[in-house]
Order: structure tokens, then C-alpha cells, then sequence
């Protein structure tokens, strides 16, 4: 499929000239075309930062939410009909800052939604305030005297937390990138994906090219399975490993553990009440 | 005022008190079940306090002639499971609360009857069965059918195994003479007539109505926190999420929740959630969005007094204002405060059919008291509802936002017809993009608000009791229905009715024609600051001549709301 | 009304349009600082689109003879940096406008001088001096001193070094002949008079007044999660917050940042928090805590078109009732909505006092436009302000919940004497232990909820401006203040006064009388549903005749309000 | 110093008899007590559950704040004093649940605070539904069909987040308890100390014995400084260690990195605006 299937067309897109989220907004329609998704089946929902803006330069159906909530709101969505493809997109303060209690019970729950976090270490929307994966020391107007709080390694976490699909991908390697959110989306279960972008307007410490600096593939050599081993890597923060650190397949989903979907994959919108089991069922309160 | 002992014989007001884990619960379930089942009506409410064992709570079950479904404060009988119950109900022990028990543990000075039920329970095979001695003893004194709470005793007890069903059932008997004993001996003085066809009755409670309303309404989706007094929907529809195919998800906070079943919403299964007020507070922001993205949203907002946790298990209705003003901006929703079971399920019922409709949030607003009491009821309604499909089928030309004449743009969802479903939490163009454009920043607010027009004309009207030419006028909403209903039947007045609003907001088309028409009019509510009183005078100008509140964390009392409602029409 | 070239005499309005990143704020700052020097009063009020490069946004700068601190409708000169600038202000290009820039470029019909600012940027070395060029021209044609632009220039570029400042000289210097140049022509009839006392004037925006306004009132304590237009004061704050000695924390979320702030607040700092209405949604629970605990809070709600994300970088007014009911359970609050930036910051410093005073939240309400705005003042009126102590040492008797007479228990901190401060979200007993029982939950309540007597007494009142006399009375609150007062200057009419509150909650006690006096009563607010004149209906039963709302994301203009009041004014 | 000093006298405690809370509650006191902190010093805060009723049982300064949200408000109070020994007590709901992004964000910002979990595995005080450390599988009136999430691992997550003090006790072992909670406040930072602690009125398969027989306390061949190694023994779900899992001091406090206590340690309350200097910045805006 090309991936013009997923244009919206003659469309403004706001985000500044350079910015990150351009070569990302293509490897991911590369990704959804190049596995002949059907833009009806794709649901990508966002919550508000620069990142957040994603679904609105895509042709599929789309719920632009509230900041940090993104990853609640799709998997509902992914509850509710199991039929869909469901992304969730948003920058490192979307999904680490306001969403972290929801990144952290994603990853319990496991629903089968692929997590796409534009990482540019930064509060781009909101004018350059640090967001949880700031390194220490940048200066921004709010943290003056530079961030003094740790960076959030969301990989690592996610790991312990038990995700099943941990990768990280950088801006600057586009089809790297497009691999990376192709298997996060074949996974079955929550994936996340933190994809390093550079903000050419409030990050000038973590450039282009400090990234290009700093990440490196995984080879063969790495085991996606050995989850210690991945957790070594995701650890490290001086070298930035890009591909898939942890991958293990095979665990049950969220809606595989709903009651609703053990005799039907219908869609919820699509069933109606049983009314004589309603009042049968009413019936046994005399 | 009316008689008090004139009353009495047509119902009897039993109470139970202990401490927390001492059986108190199971007393309430069976007493009731037996005494519906032998013809008579009956009501329980309970109070108690945010702990798991001890403290000292109590069950109030009335038993009656005809329905009476109110919550009161005089006792006729008191059963203490122990001394500290006693304590905790001294005020509302009078000279014509008989207590029934050990007297000597119970060291009490006021009019008791000596039953040993500790005693009675060892003949039985021990202690343990002293709290069926003791429903055997109520109902014994009650005149109930002692056949029909031994066939009980056995299916309760039944997966117990055959011996504990015998020594139920022998220490039922046991307290059933004693009972009956006790009313042959003259020391009672009730009459309750039995009425056969209430033993068909429905025993439901406010928690219950609303579940089942939801689960009438095709509620596909629930998604909440634990908070007291709403988690009780949600553990309804999880116990019964299999057989009715609902989701019912715990999520890890209420914000969480709410954007969970939006998500759902979204995606076309009916969604709900249900919270008390600090949780509800965290979902406004959710709520804002269902607003904006004209996403039917159903919130049960069960309340209990403020601020903060408050009385984490006690009942208020202060969070009306909460609910109307709810999430920043402004848009249009709907909210219900049932006062009887029926409306709870009708409403309930309504509250999806509603929010689809108009693509809305839809509040179903109740409150502990009502959650958690229950009385018999011949049916709830169920026969009259049905459920409306406002999902249409897309097709390419499809825009989410599309203008239309009455504001109500044809709702599609994922996956259904070939069209896409583009929806926004900023302000967006019919295709539910992103703007900042004047022109249809204005037409949108527009579109939205104007909902408001189609969903006044769709109203639930309040319910007016008693005469239609009254001077005057008691108003009430919520879970006062019944408690405002039998204060005013107390008073045997002609010139007084009770007005009682189901949908709180919008106000009903004619509420302020039915509010001029009295003299005298007083509104009653279990909150500081008169807020049903305000959002009258703030929507139709009318300002109500008495307020008539109480927020101390429990349900007003009939007699004793009658009593101040008789002092105002006295002095007006 | 009044004839505009009238008016044109004593004030120009300029904008400068073009897309973000394009330099408009450099020429705004420049220019208001240079002409305000020269002896002009000057206003300026920007608008912009949520983005951060391109897009169209624009900045307008009024210059007068007097104060004339109010966004309009009209422009007099405007300066498009690229072609979408007029595509974007079209609809209010007029006759009257006069376009500056190069014709070629612009492609405009209208009324268009030809300057060719980059050519004439070239010169001076380079394009990039452009602005400055168009700065130099706005300074000549206002016959702006040129020494004191030069000066501002230097002063603002120094630490560029001296190469760049004297090409800024150079090219302003440029820009400033050919000013005078179309002076001298007579293609401009403005004659603005200088008032030599205005170059000690001060230039602060509602942002800065605020957060002055809290560090004045002693502010210890902010903790906040960045969201427009809320977040100008964290960032203000965090800037300062060496020197004045504050704790400025970004939180992880608002949820977050309200908790630290009452926790600061306990142990005694002077605390606040700054957001908007979404931000704000998510803080309630807390502001219920902060309630029930009585722990002084103070809140800085920063409104923007809602619901939901809403309109991120513009103006409303629609989060009154959110502020008003926010939190669940009741519990007292007060709520300033300056509308001047004196008020902002004599009203946030206040709104410190007062919170300690009677241990309650309480809320500084203002828009994106008030912040982003602001004009010559001669004083904040900082030097009126004191800060009150009322935080107690302790000893080992202390109680934190004391029943006093006035409902206000004297407030220890932790570590500041002998005593233990127990606090509790609970109700609680004057120990601050939770309890449930009857009697003490009615004393804090009525406690608590009784210190608004107190507070309603220690009102602000509202500001009359106009004949005592009115007929017709136009009220006004938060940001509107001046647009108001403005279009009723504009009308010239001896029986039309405005009437603003600062003071929105509760409110103050002579505000029915007030209203009362007028035959025909107007209410001017931003938003869609006329919260303000509910409020004012809710709480004194007033019902204002006529309601002028707007709710597009802009500001009135004070032009265009006026027709409308006078249309209103006419008819009744 | 006598652990009486903190107790309250005369009041009812509204646990469960046999509830883990009570021993938990005499080792806190033990633990105050012993390091000779008077009452005066210590502040308690707490969220809402079962576990964050204990300040009311303690004769000190005590905050109960709401569901959650103890550790921001324990953060907001250390900043405002210094001084004080501060504490933020909850369940595992309260402080992995509800308040699960507070605990990830008050570890990358490190303030010198005690966080106290009593880890029963079950929302107590809401009558037994799943907590986010309950058991695959346990059965509740919420989880009908069983746990069906990954329980979260908060010592493990703890480390990764960069925590600087992890640890884990258990009722059971009343000594253990108190000197673990020693270290955690002496400690200069966040400390987490994670407390199995048996709720026996709606966790039947957590219990006591359950507990007993999966504990095993740390020896010294656990080297607290080493972090890899401290994952590894906090991964192990099947045995449960005891004591400190990691522990690095040096790292600066939130406190530390405050401008306002560069100079002086005066708490914030003693603080008094410097008039001049805020005419002076005024006079800036000419
Ligand atoms: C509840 C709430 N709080 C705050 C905001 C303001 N806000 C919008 S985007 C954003 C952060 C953007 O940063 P990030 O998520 O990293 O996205 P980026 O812009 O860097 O892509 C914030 C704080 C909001 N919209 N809602
Ligand atoms: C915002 C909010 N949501 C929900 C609740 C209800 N609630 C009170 S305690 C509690 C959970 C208790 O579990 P936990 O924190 O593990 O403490 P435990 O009782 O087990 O000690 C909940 C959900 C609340 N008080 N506030
Ligand atoms: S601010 Fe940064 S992230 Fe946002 S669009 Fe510009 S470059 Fe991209
Ligand atoms: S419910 Fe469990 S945790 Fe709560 S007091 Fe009882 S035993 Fe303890
Ligand atoms: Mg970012
Ligand atoms: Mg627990």
C-alpha cells in the first residue's frame, strides 16, 4: 500500500521547519501502509503536546484527547472493539510526565495497543520547560538553575513494570524507525515504542546529532528475550541502543482476559440487550 | 400532627445495632426476604461507620401494611447485638422503644425485654446462632409465616451442608415461640395487615436499580476506582459482566477511568462510571472532553459528605453543584437524582438513551442513603423501556461535526460503514480537526449549546403529591422522594403537596409555574447551602421562602421532618 | 457615539502582524518601552495561535495622550510582516487603515504606504534589521525622540556587542526619517500630546502584576504543571525565585502541584499554584482538602477557551463557575478576578493575606488576555500593601481546630512551638482526629462555613465609574474592566455608568443595591452562558435585563461594545 | 527514648483484630522512638486506606491528606521545613495505585522523605478488591474472574526510577521492621521501605504464613551498593527478601538543589518579603 493512503492532502502542518516529528509523521505512515493496514482500521489516538498533533496529519480514524490521557482513552477503544489497530502517540510529557500512572498500569493490563512516545526531552507545546526524561542540568525557563530531578528511564521501567515489547528508535533513522512501529504493531499486547526527536526549537542539548552520537543498532547479538540482559541495555544511558530491547510474546492481552470476547470478537457497539435475561434475572430478586 | 401510635399499627420500625462483622447484614437480608415473602412490606436502610470490624453500626427495617419507605427516627423495637449499640442509638431510644435481649448484658435502664438469644442459640449447637434466634424472634413477634422462614433458612444456608441448616432452622424456631410468646403476653401492639401480593415483590435496592438500569440500558463499558458509596455498581456489573457482556474494569485512578470510557464511548460501546465525589473531582477534566467531543458518557455519582474524605460511608447531597458545573468550559449535560428504586432504574435506563441521543454527558446523581437502602417493589419498570440506536453506519462523505439544524450531528464510530470518525478535545471543524477559527469556533458553541433547547423539551417532569391546589409547597429532589412524601402524609393537610425533581438539571419546562402557584415553599435538602434552592432561583428567578437542611451526614427522619415542615406552615 | 476621528486624534492603534518566530514581540517590546520613555501612554495586547513557528499572530499597540488601556476593534496603522498577516486581519482592515510595508510584497488593495523595510534593512547590513527598520519608521511617524530610541536600542542590544547595535542604530535611524517623512506629508493626522511624566511610568503585564503580587504577598511556595496562560507565573516566579527566596517547583502533574502546595501551606510557607481551567479540573480534590483542612491556599486560575483543550492560547472568561463550585463537599472560598493591573497585583497579594486570615482557598481568576496585556501604570500600588502573620506558636495545648467565636482556630506550623498540628481530610475533631459523629461534624461545619460572614464583611467592593445617578448600569468583572469602561467613555452619556467586580465571590454586600438602582442593566462577560449574571441572580435574585456575551476566544473590543450597550441603551 | 512517648493515650484504633497493621504501628513507634526523635520533629503524612489512618494513632505532627496523594504533600512540607522528619505512610493502593505517578516523580526528585507502604495486596478499607500488588489469579467482588494484571513491582520499579534507598520488611518481623525503618529515615533522600503486611480480613492468600514461608532476610553477601544486583534480587517474585535491597547515599536531596536554602536552613515560615528589594525589582519595569 503507499503510503499516500494515509495523507490527509492539501493539510497545514504546524509543527516548526526541522522539527523531528516531520521524519517520524513519514516512518509512520510508511509503517501503517507497509502493512496494508486499511486507514479504516486504524484508530490513532493522541493527547496534547507537539507529538500529540500526529493524528490530525493522518488519513484513519483519530480521537485527539487530554493530555496524558491517551493510553487510557485507546484502550478503551481497543476494549471496545478488538478489530481495530489502536496507536497511542504522545511526547515524553504526555506519556512519562501527566501520563506516568497510566504508563505504568498499561503495562500491567496489556492491552493490545502500540505506544509511540515522541521523546525530544522536552515541553515543546508549552515552550521548553523540562520534561521527565530532561537530562540534568539543562536550563530552561522554569528549571533556571537546570533540572536537578533525575531523567526517567522509561525503558528500563518498562521493563520491571513487565511490558512485553520494549524498542527505542531515533528520528534520524527512518526506516529503522518504520521497522520498529511495524513490530510494535504486530505484537500482540502493549508495545512501546520511545522514539528519540530532536526539537530544533527548545532542546539545544539534545541535538540531532548528540543523538546521532550516542545510539547504536542492536545486532543479532542482542537476545530480545533475555529480559535482564535487555534491562542491562535499557539501563545504559550513555550509549543509546535503538531496535527492540525486550520482546516476549505470548502473553494474554487485555481483552483476552475480558469475559466479553469468550464466544464472540463482535465489536460492544454492534450487541444489543438480552431483555428475557434481563428479566429473568430481575426476577430472581423477589 | 398525626398520631404516633396511631401510625404504630400500621408499621413497626425494628432496628439492629452491633459492631461491624457481628452479623448485622445477614439479620436485614433474611428478615426482610422472610417478611416480604410472608406479605408485608418492608423497608432497610442502614448506616455505619468507614471500618471493617467493630464500631458500632445498625440496620432500620420497617414493616408495614403498605409500602413505607422512609427513613425515620423513632425505634418500637431495638435489637443490640451488643451493649455499645446502646450507646450509639441513646438518642433515639424513647419510652416506646421496646429493647429486646440479654437484659443483664445489656445494662440497660430502659423499657427491655429479657430474651437471652446467647442463651436460646446454645440449645441450638452455639453461640453462633443467636442472630438467627434473633430473626426468629422478630419474626415470631411480627406474625410472619414460620414455613416460609424455614424454607428460607434452608436455601441460604443450604450450601452450608444439612447440619448447619438444622440448627438454623431449630434455632429459628426457638426465637419464633419466644416471639410469638411475647405477643400473645400483650407487650406489642401492632396490627399489620398482610397483603399476599407482596410476597411476589421485588426487593431491589437504590445500588442495585441503578446496575440493573445499566445493564437495561445496554451499558457495554464500565470503567472506575473504588470509592464508596459508588463502587457498588461497579461490583455489580463485574459480578454480572460475563452473562450480560459487559466490561467492567478497576482502573488505577479515576482519571483513568473516565478517559477509559470515553475511549469506549468513542468506539460505540455505551460507557459508564460510577464515583463519589473526590474521585468524581478527578474526572472532570474527562468529563470537559466528553463535552467537547460530543462523546455519550453515562457518570454515577454516588455522594457522601465533604469536604475531602469527609464521612467516607455517610450520606449528603452536597455535590449537586459539583456535578452542574463540572469541567472547564461550558457544554451541555443532563443530570438525574432518582428518588424511588423505579426511577433509579428507569433513569438510569434513561441516562444511556440519553447521552446517546444528544451525545452528552448524562449524570445519574444518588447519594448512600439511597444506594444503600431497599424496600419491596412490584416491579421496576423494566417493561417500558427500550433502547434507542443512534450509531448510524458512515460512508466516505462522512464528517463527525457536521452542522446540522437541531445541533445533533449523526454519530458513527470505528470500524462501522467505511467513513472515518475524527474527533477532538480542541475546538475542531466538522471533520474534527483542529481550529482557531471564529467563525467556527462560534458555530460549534453554538451547535453544542443549543442541545440544551431539544433536551429541556425531553424532560422527566417532577412528580407533585397531593392536592394540585396547594398553599403549600415542599420541594425536594433525590433521595428524599419518600422521607419528604410520608413527612407531609404525616401531617393529613390539604393545603400541602411535595414536589419532587428526578432531573435536576435542566429544570423541567415548568417549574417555575409550578412554584409560583404556592404561598408557602420550602425546599428540603441534606446539604449546607440550600444548593437545589439556589439553582431554582438562579435558573427561574423564584426564590424558595424556607430551606429546611441538614448535613450531618445522615438521611433526615420523616416524623421529624414533618415537625419542622408544620412549624413553617403554621407560621405562613 | 462619539466620532471616531475624534478620538483618533488622541490615541493611534497599531498592529504589527506576521507569523510566529517572525519577531513581533521584539518590535512590540522595543517600541513600548521607546514611546512610553518618549512621554506616550501605550497598551499592547497580543493574539496567537498554539503553535511555535508560522502560523498568523499579532500584537496591537495603542499610544495615546491618556491612559487608554483596552483592546478595540480598529486599526490605524498596521505593520504586516508577511502577506498572511493580512489575510488574518482582513476582517478588520478598514478605509481608515493604513498598511506599511512593501506594496509589491503585500499585494493589497488597500489603503497601502510603500516601505520597503527589507530593502532598507539591506542597507544597514543585512534583512534581519528589518524590524528594527519598522520600529525606527513607528517611532517617526509618532515623533517618538530618537535619542531615547537610540539609547533603548543600545541598551537592549549591548550584550550583542557594539557591531549589531549600531546596525540597529543605523537601521532604525532609517526607519525614523522615513517616518517623519510621511509625517511631514500629512498622510497621518494623529497629534498625540506628550506627558513628560509618563517615562517613569511602569510596563507591566497582568502576568507580571500577579506574580509580583505574590512575591509581595510573601509567597514561599509554587508549585505548578505548565499550561497557557497559567504558567507565566511559574515562570516568573521560578526566574526570582533566588532572589525573593521562593520554592518554584514544575510538577508531574497538577494533581501533584496542588498536594505540594498544601503541604508547604501546613508547615507554613505562603503557597500557590498557577494553571488553567484543565490544569485546574484536575486540582479540585485538592482545593476540597485544602477546604476541609482549612489550610490557606492560594490559586491562580488562568482562563482560556474551553472545553476540554479548547482554544489553548486564547481568551474566556467561562471558568467562573468552575472556580465557584470546584471541589466536592462545601466549604468556604473567595475569588478575585482583577481587572487592572494595579488590582492584580494589590488583589494577588491580598489574596495571600486572606487565605492566612481565614484559612481558605482562595482564587485569583484571570484570562490570556488580561495576562498577555499591558500599558503605562504609575504604580502598582505596592506601597499600600503590608503582610499580615497569622501563623502562632504553639503550645502543648494547642488544638488546631478550636472552636472559637468567628469559626477561625488559631494556626500553628509544625516546629514552631511546643504543640502537635494534626491535620485531617476527614471531619474532624478541634484535634484534628477524624470522627463521624453527629455533634462535632455540625460545629466544623458550622465553623467552617461561617467564616464567610467574617470574609463578606472584608469585602472589596466593586468600582463605580460614572454619574451615581445611572440609568443604565453595564457590569462588568475580571478583564473587562477597562474595554467596559472604555465603550461608555466612547458613548458620552450622562445616565450610563459601569460597574465592575473584582471581588466575584462571595459577593460583596452592597451589590444589590447597586444593580437595583438601575432601570436597565447590561452584563458584559466572555463567555457563552452568562455565569456572572447567574451568579448575581443565584445570590441576590436580580435578573440583569440584557446580557452582552462573547465567546469566539477574543477579547471585546471597546468600539464595538459600545454599539452594542448603546443599541440596549436606546431600546430601553 | 520510651516509644510510649508516641503514643496517643486512650484512643480506639479502628483496625481488624489480628490486622498486620498493629505490629506495624508498634515497629514505627520503635523506630521513632529509638532514633530519639522527639514528636515535635516528625511529621506524618498520610493518603486514605487502612494503612493511612496510622498518623491518627501517633502523638506527633500528622497530615492525613487524600487517597494518594501523601507523597507530594510530604514533599510539599520537607521544602517548607527542613527540620522536620517527615513521613508519608499509605497502602499499596494509595501509593502504587492512585498515587503510582507521585511515587515514580518523588524518586527522580529525591526529597528527604520516608515512604512507608503497608503492601497487604488488597484495597482494605474499600472491602477487597485488587490492589496493583494483588495476585494474578486472586478472586475479589471486583476481579470476579481473577487478577488478570501483572502485579506491579515496586522495589524493582523503585530501582530503576533511580531510588536511592530500597527496602523491604515485614510485620512478622517486628525487629527487622523497626531498624529497616531506622536506616529508611536516616537515610538523606527518598526511601522507599515496601512492608508486607497480612490483611486478614480480605486477603486469604497473602497471609501470614504465606509470607513466612516465601521471606528470607539479606545477608551480608548482598551488597546494597551494588544496583544490578539489587534488580535482580527484587525480579524474584518466588522468594522475598528482607531488608535493604539498595541503598547509595550522597545523591543530593530535593532540598539540596533549592536556591532558598543556599544561604540559610531558616524554615520558609520565618520568612519575612524583603520590601526594598521588591521595590527595587519593581522599579526595573520603568
Ligand atoms: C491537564 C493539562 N495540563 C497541562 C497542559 C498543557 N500542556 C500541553 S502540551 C504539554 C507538554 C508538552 O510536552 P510533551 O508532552 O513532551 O510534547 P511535545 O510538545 O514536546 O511534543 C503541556 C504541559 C494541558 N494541555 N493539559
Ligand atoms: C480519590 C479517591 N478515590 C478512591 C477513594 C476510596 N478509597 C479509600 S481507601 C482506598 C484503597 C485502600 O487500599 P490501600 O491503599 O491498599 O490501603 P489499605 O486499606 O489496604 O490499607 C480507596 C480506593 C478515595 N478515598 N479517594
Ligand atoms: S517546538 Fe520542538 S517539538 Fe515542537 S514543533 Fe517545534 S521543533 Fe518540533
Ligand atoms: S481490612 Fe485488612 S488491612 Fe484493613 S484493618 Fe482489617 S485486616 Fe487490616
Ligand atoms: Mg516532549
Ligand atoms: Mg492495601
Amino acid at each position: 500500500m503507499d503510503k499516500k493512503t494515509y495523507d490527509r492532502g492539501d493539510i497545514e502542518i504546524t509543527w516548526c521547519p526541522g522539527c523531528g516529528n516531520y521524519p517520524l509523521l513519514e516512518s509512520l505512515k510508511g509503517a501503517l501502509a507497509g502493512l496494508g493496514l486499511d486507514p479504516g482500521e486504524v484508530v490513532v489516538v493522541s493527547g496534547i503536546g507537539q507529538a500529540a498533533k500526529t493524528p490530525h496529519y493522518l488519513r484513519c480514524h483519530m480521537f485527539n484527547g487530554l493530555h496524558g490521557r491517551a493510553v487510557p482513552l485507546a484502550t478503551g477503544v481497543k476494549a471496545a472493539n478488538r478489530h481495530m489497530t489502536v496507536l497511542a502517540i504522545g511526547g515524553d510529557g504526555d506519556m512519562y510526565g501527566e501520563g506516568g500512572n497510566h504508563f505504568l498500569h498499561a503495562i500491567r493490563r496489556n492491552p493490545d495497543i502500540t505506544n509511540l512516545v515522541h521523546n525530544n526531552m522536552v515541553y515543546g507545546l508549552t515552550k521548553g520547560q523540562a520534561s521527565p526524561t530532561s537530562p540534568l542540568g539543562m536550563v530552561t525557563p522554569v528549571q533556571v538553575h537546570g533540572v536537578a530531578a533525575e531523567p526517567i528511564n522509561p525503558l528500563a521501567v518498562a521493563i520491571t513494570v513487565g511490558a512485553t515489547f520494549v524498542a527505542r528508535a531515533f528520528t534520524g533513522d527512518g526506516e529503522g524507525t518504520v521497522s520498529i512501529i511495524q513490530e510494535a504493531i504486530k505484537h500482540r499486547g502493549y508495545a512501546l515504542v520511545d522514539i528519540l526527536q530532536p526539537c530544533v526549537t527548545y532542546n539545544r542539548v539534545n541535538t540531532f546529532q548528540w543523538f546521532s552520537e550516542r545510539t547504536y543498532h542492536l545486532d543479532e547479538s542482542h537476545d530480545p528475550r533475555d529480559m535482564m540482559g535487555a534491562l542491562k541495555v535499557a539501563m545504559d544511558r550513555e550509549r543509546l541502543a535503538l531496535g527492540i530491547l525486550y520482546a516476549s510474546p505470548g502473553k494474554p492481552t487485555f481483552e483476552d482476559t475480558l469475559p466479553v470476547y469468550a464466544r464472540s470478537p463482535e465489536p460492544l457497539h454492534r450487541r444489543r440487550v438480552d431483555r428475557a435475561l434481563l428479566g429473568e434475572h430481575i426476577g430472581e430478586k423477589i | 400532627m398525626a398520631d404516633r401510635m396511631d401510625e404504630r399499627v400500621r408499621d413497626v420500625t425494628i432496628v439492629v445495632g452491633g459492631e461491624a462483622g457481628q452479623g448485622i447484614q445477614t439479620i436485614e437480608f433474611i428478615l426482610t426476604r422472610v417478611l416480604k415473602r410472608s406479605g408485608y412490606h418492608v423497608f432497610a436502610t442502614k448506616e455505619y461507620m468507614s471500618r471493617i470490624r467493630g464500631g458500632s453500626n445498625s440496620t432500620l427495617i420497617r414493616v408495614g401494611s403498605q409500602r413505607v419507605p422512609a427513613n425515620v427516627d423513632r425505634i418500637d423495637l431495638l435489637v443490640p447485638l451488643d451493649s455499645g449499640a446502646l450507646t450509639h442509638l441513646a438518642g433515639r431510644i424513647s419510652k416506646d422503644t421496646l429493647i429486646i435481649g440479654e437484659k443483664k448484658a445489656l445494662k440497660t435502664e430502659h423499657n427491655c425485654v429479657d430474651i437471652p438469644f446467647a442463651a436460646m442459640a446454645e440449645e441450638a449447637g452455639g453461640k453462633i446462632y443467636a442472630n438467627t434466634v434473633a430473626i426468629g424472634f422478630l419474626c415470631g413477634i411480627l406474625e410472619a409465616d414460620l414455613a416460609i422462614l424455614e424454607n428460607y433458612l434452608k436455601e441460604y444456608f443450604g450450601r452450608k451442608g444439612k447440619e448447619i441448616v438444622a440448627r438454623n432452622v431449630q434455632a429459628a424456631g426457638t426465637g419464633y415461640r419466644a416471639g410469638g410468646e411475647m405477643r400473645s403476653a400483650g407487650r406489642v401492639a401492632f396490627s399489620i395487615d398482610r397483603d399476599p401480593s407482596v410476597a411476589g415483590n421485588l426487593l431491589v435496592s437504590g445500588a442495585e436499580a441503578v446496575s440493573l438500569g445499566a445493564i437495561s440500558g445496554g451499558c457495554r463499558f464500565i470503567s472506575s476506582y473504588p470509592m464508596s458509596p459508588g463502587t457498588a455498581i461497579l461490583t455489580y456489573l463485574s459480578r454480572h459482566s460475563e452473562k450480560f457482556g459487559i466490561v467492567a474494569e478497576q482502573a488505577e485512578d479515576e482519571i483513568a477511568a473516565v478517559n477509559m470510557a470515553v475511549g469506549a464511548s468513542y468506539a460505540g460501546a455505551r460507557a459508564m462510571v460510577t464515583t463519589s465525589g473526590g474521585g468524581f473531582a478527578l474526572m472532570e477534566e474527562g468529563v470537559s472532553l466528553a463535552g467537547i467531543t460530543e462523546t455519550p458518557l453515562v457518570i454515577h455519582l454516588g455522594q457522601r459528605p465533604g469536604p475531602a474524605t469527609g464521612m467516607a460511608t455517610r450520606t449528603e447531597q452536597a455535590d449537586l453543584d459539583l456535578a452542574l458545573y463540572a469541567g472547564h468550559g461550558e457544554f451541555p449535560r443532563i443530570i438525574y437524582a432518582p428518588g424511588r428504586t423505579e426511577d433509579a432504574f428507569v433513569l438510569t435506563h434513561r441516562a444511556f438513551n440519553m447521552a446517546d441521543r444528544y451525545q452528552v454527558p448524562v449524570f445519574v446523581l444518588t447519594d448512600q442513603y439511597f444506594l444503600d437502602s431497599y424496600y419491596s417493589t412490584s416491579s421496576l419498570g423494566d417493561d417500558a423501556v427500550f433502547n434507542e440506536d443512534h450509531v448510524i453506519e458512515t460512508d466516505e462523505s462522512y464528517m463527525r461535526y457536521r452542522l446540522t439544524e437541531d445541533g445533533i450531528s449523526p454519530r458513527g464510530v470505528p470500524g462501522f460503514g467505511t467513513g472515518l470518525v475524527a474527533v477532538d478535545s480542541h475546538e475542531h471543524t466538522e471533520e474534527g480537526h483542529i481550529t482557531e477559527e471564529i467563525g467556527v469556533r462560534n458555530a460549534m458553541m453554538d451547535k453544542r449549546m443549543g442541545k440544551i433547547r431539544a433536551i429541556l423539551a425531553d424532560s422527566v417532569p417532577p412528580v407533585l403529591t397531593g392536592p394540585e391546589d396547594y398553599r403549600v409547597l415542599v420541594v425536594g429532589w433525590g433521595s428524599n422522594f419518600h422521607i419528604i412524601a410520608e413527612a407531609v402524609q404525616l401531617l393529613r393537610k390539604d393545603d400541602i403537596s411535595c414536589l419532587h425533581f428526578s432531573q435536576v438539571f435542566p429544570l423541567p419546562p415548568d417549574t417555575a409555574e409550578l412554584l409560583d402557584r404556592a404561598e408557602v415553599t420550602v425546599v428540603v435538602e441534606n446539604n449546607f447551602g440550600g444548593q437545589f434552592a439556589r439553582l431554582l432561583r438562579a435558573h427561574t428567578g423564584f426564590e424558595a421562602g424556607h430551606r429546611i437542611l441538614q448535613y450531618d451526614g445522615r438521611p433526615f427522619c420523616s416524623e421529624l421532618l414533618a415537625r419542622k415542615i408544620l412549624k413553617i406552615a403554621r407560621r405562613n
